[in-house]
């Protein structure tokens, strides 16, 4: 079970500010733990795939993103997912504020 | 459970006066446990701990002469040179592990030097609780004294300086001798990047 | 009727739930690089041209390898991708960004970095390369080692 | 000749200085860098969720625990702790008093649920996500723990001298490392907690993400592992030593404006 994420649109000099946590342990293939980490990320606007992201194991641990959208408009729905190399996934909406 | 709190509260500290070391002893002697390595024995109050706790670390000089020299006669100084090897002390200078509840015992321990100090400069990642110790040899040489000076104050600090907030490195078995020559390897040696 | 409502609806939710995992596309060969060099190559930028217009911001020391701090942004017109390569760590291709028509080529992300090493950003715009480093310097916390 | 000579001059006085100067800047600048954007925030919602959720032989959640402003006012509760609770009889921080929660409310043992009261970043610990939750719920409030009940002034007191109290193998007190302002480990500042002003930004910002383990971390984390560092035996989770020394700590930093589950190192 994938653990939840969190996001944040916001409005600022005419763009949106996209800012998501993900909670996922990036485990490299140096910590003798099993590689487990995500390997895409995509992010939505009104259902649009505006950005696509491939990541390595050496992103952080709880991935924090920040990301620009040009205009946006109050209430638009921005939503940003996930991909691991185990197959699991999470994804997380929100309105533009 | 109330009265048992009563009981122990208020013979601790009747009018909430600052409560004393001893009472302090008392207190982690009720709340603490051992664990690991680390008994309660440790909980309990040598003399200079006591007075240096007592005299927030500003002992009357003339106790602290006693106490220091009690101190200098626990230190095993041994013969020839105390020169060992940096390298070696370099890495006992930046190994911050040993003696906790975590830590297996019977493996060497770290002296945790960089915690506190500067040595060498090629290390940004220093503390500042101690002075520098970069050039310590380059400035003051590496003769004899200098040697039996360096090697005194690591196996045990308090001969020096009462109220150190050094640990006794030697007297409380953290280091043994070679580690501790090699430490003063690391910073005499006129080889050791302390001295460049 | 039902029926058929429920199978068309079952196709929509089948449908829906896949453009994420069919879109997944993970550059096994890059990201699998073990040189800085490979790693650009696997991205079709062997020779990227240095670029003034690539704007790292990212502290010149962390406190914590394990969590630094890099905020990118292409300055380049029409810059389609960026990519992130640690120049030391043992698979130097940290991530990729494709930016389609409506987002900026604006990323700030969180990366693990092993030593003290140059982060390299690469962005491509109108089919060519450019790229840009800074370096940073890992340091070893306090505290018990 | 002169001009080389002065400038060697302004060198010697201003240039090793400078060098630790941009380190300082720089680190500070990592950590604003890193605190924008907290993980802290994903503890929260787990917090939440096991506030929320019914446990114990009694299958009830904590929705009805009481913080000290009433059962299930979670809104500045954070803020008003530690204090006096007349149910218990004693002085109790947050996560002592989650645990009498958990021991009164849903009927679960003492040792069960200190079992584990320390996670790590794989599975953190029930506490550390509810202290996240709860904590948070205390965000943009004024710092203002009990300390007008005898047993709260008797709290401040002991967590003072235990402050300065010198033990173990190493001899260590509180005031080993924050004895002194300006000092560091390694490159870890060390708040002096005598001082208020320092006081005070600690008892802003915790409990916290720890980035170092990518962990959550609690005061009463805090203590003990201050205690292990110090190489002293383990101080129990939720006794009067440690939440003594929380006391101290919060009294000295009150008044400050609570940010919220932030960053540490």
């Amino acid at each position: 079970m994938a653990g939840p994420m969190k996001i944040r649109a916001t409005l600022a000099g005419g763009n949106t500010e996209v800012r998501v946590l993900m909670t996922h342990p990036m485990t490299t293939a140096q910590s003798g733990q099993p590689l487990h980490f995500i390997q895409n990320v995509s992010v939505k606007l009104n259902g649009k795939a505006l950005i696509e992201a491939e990541v390595s194991q050496a992103v952080s641990r709880n991935p924090v993103f920040s990301f620009r959208l040009k205009g946006g408009a109050k209430g638009d729905t921005i939503e940003v997912a996930w991909l691991d190399n185990k197959g699991e996934s999470n994804k997380i909406e929100t309105a533009v504020a | 459970m109330k009265l048992f709190s009563l009981l122990l509260l208020f013979p601790l500290f009747p009018v909430l006066a600052q409560p004393t070391p001893k009472d302090v002893e008392k207190v982690m002697q009720r709340d603490f446990h051992p664990r690991g390595q680390a008994g309660m024995d440790r909980i309990v109050q040598d003399g200079l701990q006591r007075v240096c706790t007592d005299t927030r670390d500003r002992p009357p000089a003339e106790l602290a002469r006693q106490l220091e020299a009690d101190q200098m006669k626990t230190i095993a100084f041994p013969q020839g040179s105390l020169i060992g090897d940096w390298k070696s002390g370099e890495r006992i200078a930046q190994n911050g592990r040993g003696m906790q509840w975590t830590d297996a015992p019977g493996t060497a321990n770290g002296g945790s030097c960089y915690n506190c100090h500067q040595l060498s400069p090629k290390e940004i990642s220093f503390g500042t609780i101690g002075p520098s110790l970069a050039g310590y040899g380059a400035k003051r040489g590496n003769g004899p004294d200098v040697q039996r000076y360096v090697y005194g104050k690591i196996y045990n600090a308090k001969a020096y300086n009462l109220c150190s907030q050094m640990p006794r490195l030697g007297y409380s078995g953290t280091l043994t001798e070679q580690q501790i020559k090699d430490l003063v390897g690391l910073l005499l040696d006129p080889a050791s990047p302390v001295n460049h | 009727m039902n029926r058929l409502r429920r199978t068309l609806l079952g196709a929509l939710v089948a449908w829906l739930a896949k453009p994420l995992a069919a879109a997944a596309a993970w550059n096994e060969n890059a990201f699998g690089a073990k040189t800085p060099q490979d790693a650009l190559k696997g991205i079709g930028a062997a020779n990227p041209a240095p670029s003034k217009d690539i704007a790292i911001d990212a502290p010149q020391i962390a406190e914590n390898g394990a969590v630094v701090p890099i905020e990118i942004t292409s300055n380049i017109p029409g810059t389609t991708s960026i990519a992130v390569v640690l120049e030391k760590n043992p698979f130097p291709l940290a991530a990729k960004f494709d930016f389609k028509e409506g987002a900026l080529p604006y990323v700030k992300l969180n990366v693990k970095m092993a030593e003290t090493a140059d982060v390299r950003v690469v962005a491509a715009a109108g089919g060519r390369q450019y790229s840009a480093t800074r370096e940073v310097k890992v340091t070893i916390g306090g505290c018990g080692g | 000749m002169s001009r080389a000579f002065a400038r060697i001059l302004v060198c010697l006085a201003f240039c090793a200085p400078a060098a630790a100067q941009d380190v300082k800047k720089e680190i500070e600048r990592y950590r604003q860098m890193v605190n924008d954007g907290s993980p802290a925030e994903l503890f929260e919602l787990e917090g939440e969720a096991l506030w929320k959720k019914p446990q114990g032989p009694k299958q009830v959640s904590l929705e009805k625990c009481d913080l000290g402003l009433g059962p299930g006012v979670l809104k500045g509760a954070y803020a008003a702790l530690p204090r006096y609770f007349k149910d218990a009889d004693r002085v109790m921080d947050l996560e002592t008093r989650l645990l009498h929660c958990m021991v009164n409310l849903q009927g679960r043992s003492r040792e069960e649920a200190t079992k584990r009261v320390f996670g790590n970043a794989d599975r953190p610990s029930e506490m550390e996500s509810l202290s996240a939750y709860v904590a948070a719920q205390s965000r943009g409030m004024k710092m203002a723990p009990g300390e007008s009940h005898p047993k709260e002034k008797a709290a401040y007191e002991l967590g003072k001298a235990l402050y300065f109290q010198r033990a173990g193998s190493w001899d260590f007190a509180c005031t080993s490392c924050h004895g002194e302002e300006g000092r560091r480990i390694r490159l870890q500042e060390l708040p002096v907690l005598l001082n208020p002003a320092n006081a005070r930004s600690v008892a802003a910002s915790w409990p916290a993400y720890r980035i170092s383990t990518s962990g959550f971390v609690t005061m009463q984390w805090r203590m003990n592992n201050c205690y292990q560092q110090m190489r002293m035996p383990e101080p129990a989770f939720g006794s009067d030593a440690t939440v003594a020394l929380i006391q101290f700590i919060t009294v000295t930093g009150k008044g400050e404006v609570y940010r919220g589950p932030g960053n540490k190192r």
